[in-house]
This record gives C-alpha cells, structure tokens and sequence, in this order.
C-alpha cells in the first residue's frame, strides 16, 4: 500500500476528503509533505492536491485582507498590495523554495520555522478552517497554533486580516545566523498603530522563541498608549520575556535566545534592525 | 549597542602528502598515430583540478600544446595503481609520476623524430606547439605529428611511457618520534579583520589578506580556487559548523543544510592573497599543493581577531555568538585591545 | 505498484515517463528519462542542486510531484546551451573558474537563469538573493556571484 | 584577488616553461557548466535496485535478537542483507598498508558502538519500498553505558567501545597508548623559563557536508565481473578494501569514478561500496546505495573533534624554549584513519619554529560517536588552531607585536625540526612580511630584514639536543602514565635511518630536469650521529606492574632493523592485522 495521490477541484471536496480518510494529507506546496515522503516518514496513505482557483486567490486591495491558503511566498512578493509583507516573505528559503512554499503550509511549519506565521500573529489574522462540507469558519490564528500542538482538524482554505492603517506601523526583523537566508535565532514581527503619536493597540509576535510562533504580551502592555521612546523601549525589553519557552536547537541555545531576545526586540522598535 | 572591529593573524606550514611517505602513484602515457596524447591515471578529481594539473605537468614534461594532452582518469580496466586523492598528495605525487611517464613517452618520441631527421636524439628539442627540431637549427624540423605516424607506421616504436613515484616509507621511532616525515612544506600568514557585536556576540568578518607560500603555482587560476573555497571553509569551521553543536553531548545533531551552518553568499569577506613560489626539490616542477591547508590559518587568525576586538578568548571551536556573549558577560564588558595597523 | 504516466516538455521536446504516484520530477528525471543534469543532494528541499525552471520559474525537483508537471515545461541545464552555442551564463562560469567540483553548478546555473530572466541586470545583492537557496561547499561563492554579474553584463550587450 | 610575488626567490625557479604557471581552463569545465560531467550516480541501468540500512537507535547496545521476516515480506523487497552474508565482516581501511587492526564491521554482529551504525541492509525494487520495508526490521537491543569524552574514555573503567581495543585508545608500536614525541629536556627547560604558560584548546567535529553525498551503484559485468561506479576518493583504496570485505580478487572488480561531487577526505571511507557489490553478488541486479542528506550529516563520518592541551616554556625577550603539547583525537567508534593522524600531528610539532625542547603526547581515543576520518588538513589543522591561538597569547604575554613574535621564532633554512631531521625550502618568515605588507600591519625594519635563508642551523638550532627518554603509558599499564624518565639519550642520536631517494621510473630523456629528490642532511657533527640501539624495554605488560616511581627493569634491547622501501607499516608501528 505505498502512496497514492488525489485531486480534488474545489475545497469542499477537499475537505470532505480530509473528514473522511485520516490518512489523507494534504499537499500544498510541497516543501514539508513531500520532504517527508523522501524520507520515508510518510509511507504510505494518500496525498490531496487541491487544484480549486479560490486556493490560490488574493484579494489584497480592501481593508480587508484575504490569502488563500495555497497562496506562494513568491506570489505575495509579487504582489505590491502587500509591499508590508515583502521583508517577511523573502526571509524564507531561496527562490525555488518561495515558489513552492504556501501560507497555508507556513500556519503548520515548526520551530524555528514559519516566519510567515509569525507575521500573521501580529497583524490578528484570521485562520479560515473548513472541516468537512460546511463551511469554512474563522478562527484566531493564536487560537489555531494553540490547537496545532494537539493537531488540528479540517482544511485550511486561506487567512484573513485587516491590512496595517500605515505601512510604517508593521515591522518584521528576523535574526539568522546565516546570510542572507538561514533558520531563525528568533524572528520579530511587531504591528505597532499609532494614534496621535501614542501606540494602541500593539501587537507584537515572536518566531522560534516557543513551540509555535507566540504573542509578546509583556512588551505589547509596555508599549500600549505609549509615544515609542526610549523610556518605552526600555519597558518593552524589560517585559521581552514574558510568555516564551524558547528551545535548545542546533541553532541556538535557550539560554542565548533570552538572553538576546530583548536587544533584538530593543533594535527592532528603535529602527535599528538590520 | 557597540561593534567592536578587531584584527587577528597566524602563520602556518603544511606538509604535502602523506605524512611518512610509502604511498605510490602510478601514470601511463600513450600517443595516438598523430600525436595526440592521452595519459590514464587513477586519480580523483574531488574539484581540486587533478585532471587539469596532471594535463598541464603532461604537456609541459613532453614539450606539446596542451591541447594535444587529455587526463582520463579513473578506472580501474585502464588506470595504473594510485593511492588516492587526500593528504595533499595529488599534485606532489601523481605530477611526478606524470613527469616520468611523459619523460620516458618523450625519449621514444625524440628517438623516432631523430630517425626521420637522421640526427642525434640528445641534439633536439621541442618547442612546444608541435613541432621538434634540431637545438639551434629550427629549420630541421618534422613536427609532433609526422613524428607519430613515422613511429607508428614506419618504425613500429610505441610512443608511451610509464611512471611511478613512491617515496620510501619511513619508521616511526616509539621513544622520540623520530621519522622522515614529507619533505615539502608549504607555508602561509593570514590576516582576519572582523567586528563583534558585544550585545549579541555575533562575530562578522570583515575581510582576510593573506601571504601562500606553495612552491610553483602550477595553474593560478587553480590555485585561486583552492586558496578562495579554502579560506571559506576556515571562516565556516572556525564561526558556524558542526554536526556536534554542544560537544562532547551527541544531542542536537543537524540533519540538514538549514541546521548545519556555514556562511551563506552574503557572508563572505573581501579576501587578497599573494602566492610567493619557492619551488620544492622533490615538487613536480617545484609544485607543493594548496588543496588542504588553504582553511587552517583561517581558525587562529579569526579567533585571535576576536580577542583583539572585544578582549575574549574562545579556545573552544566553534565561536559561536554564545560563547563570544559569555565571554563579554564573564568580563564585565568588552575588553578591546590595540588596534594593528589596517 | 502500478505505474502512473506523466507527460511534459522537457528542454523544448515533449516526454513521457511512467512514475509511481508520490514519486517526485527530481527521481523521474534522472531514472526514468536518464536526464542526470539536475543532482540529488539532500531531498530535503536545502541544497539547491535539483533546481529546474517549471514554466519559467524556478523550483526544486525533489519537492515537486511529478504527476503535477503533466503539461508543463521543464526545463534544466542540459537545455541551457543552444545547441553548440554555450548560454552566457556557461561561458561566464567557466570564465570566472566559477565551478570546482561542479555537483552545484546545474542547479546554480538554473538560479541565476531564472534571475537574468526576470532582472537582467542585477545588483550584487541581487545575485547573492538568487543563489541563497543553492549550497557550494567548494568555491566560497565570490566566483559564482562574480560570474553571474559577468554574464548579466554580457547579456546586457546583447541588447545594447 | 590573487597575485604572484615573482620578487622572492626568483633565483630558485626557471619561470621559462611553456604550460606550467598559465591559468589554463580546467579540462573538466565543459562538462561542469553543461550539466554532462558523470558522478557516479548519473548512470542509467535496467532494473535498478535500492538498498537502505537499518541503523542503530543507540549510542551503545548489545544487540539481542534481529527479525527480518516482516521486511523480508514487505512489496517490492528483493533481498534482505545481515551481518552474516557479509564474507569479511571485519575490517580497518589502514590494513591495506597492514597499519592497525581489523575493528569494524560492515554490518554490526553482536553489539552497536554508536547511534547510526549499520545492522541491517534492505535492498527493494523502489527507495520507498525499502524505507517501507526498513521499518519492518525488528532489533531488540539491551542498552549499554556510554562515553562520549575523550579524557573520560582513557580512564580505567570507562565503558569498553571498542573491544579489539580494550583500553579505548590505539595501540603505538604494540608498546604505548599514545604517539611520543622527544627533543631536548622540556622539563628541565620549563624551569628555567621566564614563563610558563600552559592553555587547553577544544575543536569541534565537522562534517564534510558535500553537496553529493556518498554512494555507490554496482551492477554485474559479462565476465562474471562487477562494475562499480564510485564516488571514492582513493579508487585503488576502495577496491582494495571491497575486494578483501568480499573475499573477492581484485580483478573481479571493475571500478569507475574520478568525477567526484566533493570530498574533503570524507570519501575515503568506501562505506556504501561492499555493500552495493555484496547486494548486485546475491541479487544478480544493478544495486544502488546512496546516503541521503540526513544519513551523510548525522552517520557519514566526521572530522574527528580534538583536544589539544599547549605548555610553552617563554623567556621575557619573547623566545620559546620549551613547548610540550599533549592531545587527544576523537576516534568515535572504529579506528577509520585517525591512527594516522597523530602521527602526522606528532611530525608537525611544535609548528613552523624553532623551539630547542620539545615534546608531545598524542593520543588516539575511542568513544561511542560516529567514528571519524580524514579531513582536509587532518592532523594539522586542529593543532594549527590551537598553536596559533597559543601563539597570539605569548606574544600579548611578552607586550610583543604577533608578527614581531612570530618571526622571531620563525624556522629557517638549517634548522634541526623536533623530529629530528633538518629544515629546508622554508619560507614562513617571507610569507609573515607579506602578509603584514599588504595588511598595512606595521613591522620593524628588523623584522622586515629577517630572511628564512639566513641564520638557520646555526649552533644550537642545527642540532639534535641531549633528550630524556620514558616509558610511560605503556599499554594496559595506566599507572605508567606518570614514570619517570628512564634514559638519557645523548646530543645527535638518530635511530631512523634517512630515507632513501623516491623511486622514480621513466627512463631515456632527462629533459625536463626529473624533480630532485628529498634530501634529510643529518645534524652536522657536533656529536657524529649515531644509529643507536633503542632504549631499555619496561617489561611486558603481563608481568607484575612495578610500583609506581620505580624504574622498570632493563630487557635485552632488539637491534635495529634495517630500512628499506619495501618495509611494511607493520614493521613501523607494530600493529600487524591478527
């Protein structure tokens, strides 16, 4: 019984599929499945192709931001609605890799992966999650990494979010060893609006730092109805650690991902990011 | 937050080819009927160039263009015995074994041109783009070629050669260590200018200069590859690599190229070297073998470039920015030392 | 295991290859249509020597279903030359001595096609992003990024 | 980037050839650059197979029982291949040349020695139908104690790795658990030192990480042979080793490689060879073993991590008078190549200077890691790290500029080396002066003036000093360590006789001038050097162990052999294969 493949050619097939056979995966980009498939840890069941347009659709114009799950790192590089989002695509692999890598797949990647996902923390997205032929419901993205460790159900069709009011209000600042590209020692994403020169409302994420991509509660109450300043940073990076559970990787120690977390959150809000 | 630029150096020498000798290489050397050679080794080519300094060290030793030369190499129906392709010991032992082979190919050739101008073989010479003549009298020539048919089809002689090159192995003595070690050395001095970040100990080289000592630089070109990739490997061993990232503790091993490290298209350095060429004695013309020792002063220069920067030893490799903090913490701060000309 | 057939235009000229359903285009290329331009270096989508161009951009083979190419073009660095005619980039690679062991260079040669065809003249940092994803563990890249920017400028009198 | 310095020793070379010295395209690059350069795995065959291997989940196991009837079953699945089907299933590459003892196995027997060791080899119709099958393997391991430190290993008592050798280190001359290396009185010299400065360096292992990772394809020839595609980086090596793993002659074996996908030394292993030939023996199929990425990472052997403890004996005026180095090579689990490299390390001591006493210490140590191998400046490059560093710190010791430092220590022309035989064609003093030029790094006109053809060998540098000889850390015998030295050997003894000149066949004409061939000029006759007869033996380690602190009894001494180019390893280091 070795792998086999289906398509399916709208979503609500491919979710009834999902519900129906437990050893069905889906195959989005490619850049986790099949690598696993290489491997020999998956074996065998089945994997999904979705070939549905609506997958792959970009409404990026509105407020309202909407990116199909099967939506590729390159194709929001392409897309200069998204200019805010640029820094944090080209932040994953290579070329080739973008080309193949999805939103959708990100929303799965794990620690020290799935910058993506980290930047889609902070700017609240929501995770559309369609599980059999209803339809698809709206779920928080921290809510639906919170669910990812005890693994997930149903298909992810696509993520929303309200696009920043100003582009200078999101910031994204990821630290890897190697340059230009290389797996996080942490990375940064931080929406920071801004009403009459004082911060409301941030929202600060934080990749590699815990299991799945987290929020920065500390920090965001350190900033929130602040004017950014030094007294502010200062409060922010004293606040840094609050609610992260970073690993020992072979990339990086524990002990030196806090330890640098709250310079690196300091560079990012004073601009001082690479 | 501060970065503090510093600049190390080391100087080293590196034995070429296998420490204590007793590691044969063999070549075999044959013409077509129209004086094209081809010479069958069983050397590697790892990306080191052994295919193209064998060729050149061929086409030099029998006095042709290098054009009429091709290496095949390696297979074992056809190819002669050899060691293999490690210990720098390609460009030292196979060039010579090249040498004799082309030497003994030439004699015959030389033989049958000597026939064909009905002169002495001790009186010609070749000049290199074909043809042979009589020392001082270019005009009494025949060229590679009819040379070859003559031998081939006229004279019935086999325009071939055969080599061998071993160094007798050397005993070790078990109370001083006392031995015939390799007898080339090469020799290098490195400079490494980096910059330290002291609040997150990340160390960015900046750029390397360096001096090579490695007999006669065969083909430069190749030699600037060895000496580039090289110096590249020497920032990787000394900053990023390991499949043991908390050695001796086996855990946490990569498993792949985004977890094993190693300096990515932008990290590398500017890097200037000057080649000095102070032939080898028992070199194939002179040559010694850049291959191995290219990253060594790379590890000491960086490390020692480190301290001069921010005052903080790492004897323990690699120098990751962990390590580097720890040592910043464990000093109350950088601690940066006197700056060195640049 | 029953066998799955697929069909594409590889380097121009229209394939076909039986391949097992989850089998990837990395595999089918070299065992089932003997193209061995694009290597195996990790399967793992970290190396960068299986990169092709699928329909102009840039992917890796190894990641890539093969029944998923049905109808497309492939194309890898066996189709890079016209003919006899080396690409410019193949000239400026061996110009600028620009391999050693050569087990990178396909892949890193479909990297900086797929950049010249999208940016003809490229700036350094331009070039080092293109190649980020491809690993060289002989030349320390200055070479490569050297003979990439050679070609670009090559190409660039072309037009002129 | 590059430039050539034709001004210095410009008198040393005839710069008047045709071919060598040009920048010549490489032959190779065609095909590089058009994608048709062959490695080994770029080969068609009809009915290609795959092989995996069952690797060990442990750092150390004995293996109690191994069921191969579910894989054996699985689809696709063609042979199943154990450690019994393996004709020679023991083996140490260096037995070629007859240096050290057989002591790994294709496939593990009754015990794994590190994580990611081979049991069990599965060879199926498709990569994924062995993966599938792989996982059918069943092993049932009781798991042993571990040692993963070097200086832990050497303790008595440590866990046993590797039990061809019991002590976990190999065994020198069938006499002493490390490499020696004596010249002159260090201690003594210590003593009279301004200042002693004695530093530990660790350097890690590292991973070859080619972009092509090792394999083989093997397939059956007409005539009853064997091709072999090969990645090796010795071809003959590997078909040597091949042919005596299978117990087949050498002719049997056709190997065809020398287009390799880099190497580093982590090639020469010929891991996947005997098995991808064994498989093709008893399948009658072309078989493919190739590692993937996260084998060759994590199982493909490293560069051995070292431990190098440096003591300088350093006078105010910035000489060194005394370097003792004592260091340990991280062999894993399997000797592989590391036994070679101490001794390569122990003729590089103490570095490109003059130093009059000097004195190492080397060790080889098994621990339960994947065992490591050559890699590009094994043996060097580790001790070049930690002499360097050690260097920096000597000179920042005496307020001395680095380079100052190094010239003034520099070797020269002349020199007596710490292996007892004298320097030439040395050239480091000039390559310091270059590179400081080009650095813009600020020398004294009297460094600037310092030449390396001058003032070599003179006095006390060209000669061989009066040096005590020990017996200590004989094999078994851990409480030797620390003996006493047991004899003085006087100024000039040599016991090595000069090599004697390369053979170099290839006959008829001598134009261009043959290579010369290496020359050992002896110490000048200060003490006429004398072959001696070696040193007292301590007794065997059988016989009783004397109390510490007490100098062993003399044994009648063997007389020295004579030398020739013929001479086996066995006959240098006394570690012939049992």
């Amino acid at each position: 019984m070795p792998l086999d493949v289906r398509v399916a050619s709208s979503m609500a097939e491919a979710a009834g599929i999902l519900a129906s056979d437990q050893r069905t995966k889906l195959l989005s980009g490619g850049t986790l499945v099949m690598r696993d498939v290489n491997e020999g840890r998956l074996l065998d069941g089945t994997l999904l192709r979705i070939t549905d347009p609506a997958f792959r659709q970009m409404n990026t114009s509105g407020a309202r931001v909407e990116l199909g799950a099967g939506v590729t790192l390159a194709m929001v590089l392409n897309n200069r609605d998204l200019a805010y989002l640029h820094a944090v695509a080209r932040a994953v692999g290579g070329p080739a890799i973008r080309q193949m890598a999805t939103i959708g797949g990100n929303l799965f990647a794990t620690t020290p992966y799935g910058d993506f996902a980290v930047a889609l923390l902070a700017l609240d997205a929501q995770v559309m999650v369609q599980s059999g032929y209803s339809s698809a419901r709206a779920i928080a993205l921290e809510e639906f990494l919170n669910a990812r460790e005890r693994g997930i159900s149903g298909l992810v069709t696509g993520v929303q979010f309200a696009r920043p009011q100003h582009a200078a209000d999101f910031r994204f600042y990821k630290v890897s060893r190697v340059k230009p590209k290389g797996l996080s020692v942490m990375s940064i994403a931080a929406h920071l609006p801004n009403a009459g020169g004082r911060i409301s409302q941030a929202r600060i994420a934080y990749g590699a730092m815990a299991p799945t991509p987290v929020r920065a509660r500390g920090a965001e109450r350190a900033l929130e109805g602040k004017t950014l300043d030094a007294t502010a940073i200062q409060a922010a990076k004293a606040a840094a650690l609050e609610g992260t559970r970073p690993a020992t990787d072979a990339i990086a120690t524990e002990w030196y991902r806090r330890e640098v977390l709250p310079v690196h959150l300091g560079r990012l809000l004073s601009a001082e990011g690479r | 937050m501060a970065r503090h630029r510093g600049r190390g150096m080391a100087s080293v020498n590196y034995p070429i080819g296998m420490n204590l000798g007793g590691d044969p290489s063999q070549a075999l050397i044959h013409s077509n009927p129209d004086g094209k050679f081809t010479v069958a080794l069983s050397a590697i080519d790892l990306g080191q160039g052994m295919k193209q300094v064998t060729r050149q060290v061929a086409a030099e030793t029998l006095g042709v263009p290098i054009e009429d030369v091709y290496v095949d190499t390696a297979d074992s129906d056809t190819g002669p015995h050899d060691m293999g392709s490690f210990a720098s010991r390609g460009t030292h032992r196979m060039g010579n074994a090249v040498i004799a082979a082309a030497r003994e190919a030439r004699g015959v050739l030389l033989e049958a041109a000597a026939e064909e101008l009905e002169v002495n073989a001790a009186d010609l010479v070749t000049d290199g783009r074909g043809n042979i003549h009589v020392r001082g009298a270019p005009s009494r020539s025949i060229t590679v070629r009819a040379t070859a048919q003559a031998a081939q089809f006229k004279q019935g002689k086999t325009i071939a050669g055969r080599g061998i090159f071993l160094i007798p192995l050397s005993a070790v003595d078990p109370e001083t260590g006392e031995m015939n070690p390799n007898t080339a050395f090469a020799h290098a001095c490195l400079v490494a200018d980096v910059e330290v970040d002291d609040e997150t100990g990340e160390v960015t080289v900046l750029d390397m200069t360096s001096a090579y000592e490695l007999g006669r630089a065969l083909n430069p070109k190749m030699v600037e590859q060895q000496l580039v990739g090289g110096a590249w490997m020497g920032q990787s061993h000394v900053l990023f690599e390991t499949p043991e990232p908390y050695y001796p503790n086996p855990d946490h091993g990569p498993r792949d190229f985004n977890e094993y490290l190693m300096p990515g298209p932008g990290d590398i350095a500017p890097y200037s070297v000057s080649v000095l060429e102070r032939p080898a004695p028992d070199g194939p013309f002179g040559g010694k073998g850049p291959g191995e020792m290219c990253a060594n002063p790379v590890l000491p220069a960086v490390a020692n470039a480190v301290f001069n920067a921010v005052g903080v030893r790492v004897d323990e490799l690699p120098i990751t920015p962990e390590k580097v903090l720890r040592g910043i913490r464990a000093n109350g701060g950088a601690r940066p030392q006197a700056r060195r000309g640049g | 295991m029953a066998k799955i057939p697929v069909q594409f235009r590889l380097n121009g000229s229209d394939r076909a290859a039986f391949t097992d359903a989850a089998e990837n285009l990395l595999t089918t290329l070299r065992r089932g249509l003997n193209e061995f331009a694009p290597k195996y270096g990790c399967g793992q989508g970290t190396c960068g020597v299986c990169t092709v161009l699928i329909d102009g951009e840039p992917q890796l083979a190894c990641l890539t279903l093969a029944v998923a190419c049905e109808g497309r073009h492939v194309e890898t660095a066996s189709g890079l030359a016209d003919g006899p005619n080396l690409h410019a980039l193949q000239v400026a690679f061996m110009d600028n001595f620009a391999a050693q062991c050569g087990f990178c260079t396909p892949g890193m040669l479909m990297a900086a096609r797929a950049l010249l065809d999208r940016n003809p003249s490229p700036s350094r940092e331009d070039v080092i992003e293109a190649i980020a994803g491809n690993i060289c563990r002989c030349t320390g890249y200055e070479p490569i990024i050297r003979a990439i920017l050679a070609a670009a400028g090559a190409h660039g009198q072309k037009r002129a | 980037m590059l430039d050539i310095r034709k001004d210095f020793f410009a008198n040393e070379r005839d710069d008047n050839l045709n071919v060598i010295g040009k920048g010549i395209q490489r032959q190779d690059m065609p095909g590089h650059v058009t994608g048709r350069s062959r490695y080994f795995d770029d080969h068609a065959f009809e009915g290609l197979l795959h092989l995996k291997v069952v690797r060990s989940p442990h750092h150390h196991a004995r293996i109690r029982s191994i069921d191969v009837g579910a894989a054996e079953r699985a689809p696709g699945v063609k042979r199943i291949l154990r450690a019994a089907d393996v004709p020679v299933n023991k083996n140490t590459l260096l037995s070629l040349i007859n240096f050290g003892k057989d002591d790994e196995p294709s496939l593990a027997v009754d015990k794994v020695r590190y994580k990611g060791e081979p049991v069990v080899a599965v060879i199926a119709e498709s990569e994924a139908a062995a993966m599938a099958a792989r996982k059918l393997v069943r092993v049932d391991y009781d798991v042993l104690p571990a040692v993963f430190d070097v200086e832990e290993a050497l303790k008595p008592g440590a866990p046993v790795v590797n039990e061809t050798y019991p002590h976990n280190y190999f065994e020198y001359h069938e006499k002493f658990d490390h490499q020696k290396l004596r010249f002159g009185d260090t201690e003594k010299a210590f003593g009279a030192a301004d200042l002693v400065i004695e530093e530990r360096y660790q350097t890690s292992p590292i991973e070859h990480a080619p972009t092509e990772t090792n394999g083989t394809i093997a397939a059956p020839e007409q005539e009853n042979r064997f091709v072999v595609h090969s990645c090796a980086q010795g071809l003959f090596f590997s078909l040597g080793t091949a042919a005596k793993i299978l117990d087949l002659d050498s002719n049997r074996l056709h190997f065809i490689g020398g287009t390799v996908g880099g190497g580093f030394g982590g090639k020469v292993d010929s891991l996947t060879e005997p098995l991808a030939i064994l498989g093709a023996m008893l399948t009658g199929r072309p078989v493919r073993y190739v590692l993937d990425r996260e084998e060759e990472m994590l199982y493909g052997s490293p560069r051995g991590a070292e431990r190098v403890y440096v003591k300088d004996g350093l006078m105010r005026d910035g000489r060194i008078i005394a370097r003792h180095i004592r260091s340990y090579f991280d062999a894993g689990a399997y000797t592989r190549l590391s036994s070679y490299a101490a001794v390569k390390c122990t003729a590089h001591v103490p570095g490109p200077y003059w130093v009059p006493n000097v004195s190492s210490d080397i060790y080889v140590a098994y621990t339960n890691r994947c065992p490591s191998t050559a890699m590009r400046g094994f043996g060097i490059t580790a001790a070049d790290f930690a002499l360097e560093v050690q260097m920096d710190k000597l000179a920042h010791a005496v307020n001395m500029d680095p380079m100052e430092f190094r010239i003034l220590n520099a070797y020269r022309d002349g020199d007596m080396k710490a292996h007892r035989r004298v320097a030439k064609n040395t050239a480091l003093i000039e390559c310091v002066q270059v590179a400081a030029e080009k650095a813009r790094w600020p020398l004294s006109d009297n460094a600037r003036r310092q030449s390396s053809l001058e003032g070599g060998g003179q006095g006390e540098r060209g000669q061989i000093p009066a040096t005590p000889i020990d017996q200590r850390g004989q094999i078994g015998r851990p409480e030797t360590r620390n003996a006493p030295a047991t004899q003085m050997l006087p100024a000039g003894t040599m016991r090595i006789p000069l090599t004697k000149q390369p053979e170099l066949e290839g006959s008829r004409d001598a134009r261009p001038a043959a290579p010369n061939v290496p020359r050992y000029e002896p110490a000048r006759p200060m003490a006429q050097p004398a072959v001696q007869a070696p040193a007292p033996l301590a007794p065997p380690p059988t016989a009783p162990p004397s109390p510490p602190g007490a100098a062993p009894p003399a044994a009648p001494a063997p007389a020295a052999q004579p030398q020739h180019g013929a001479m086996r390893f066995s006959s240098v280091f006394g570690t012939r294969r049992r």
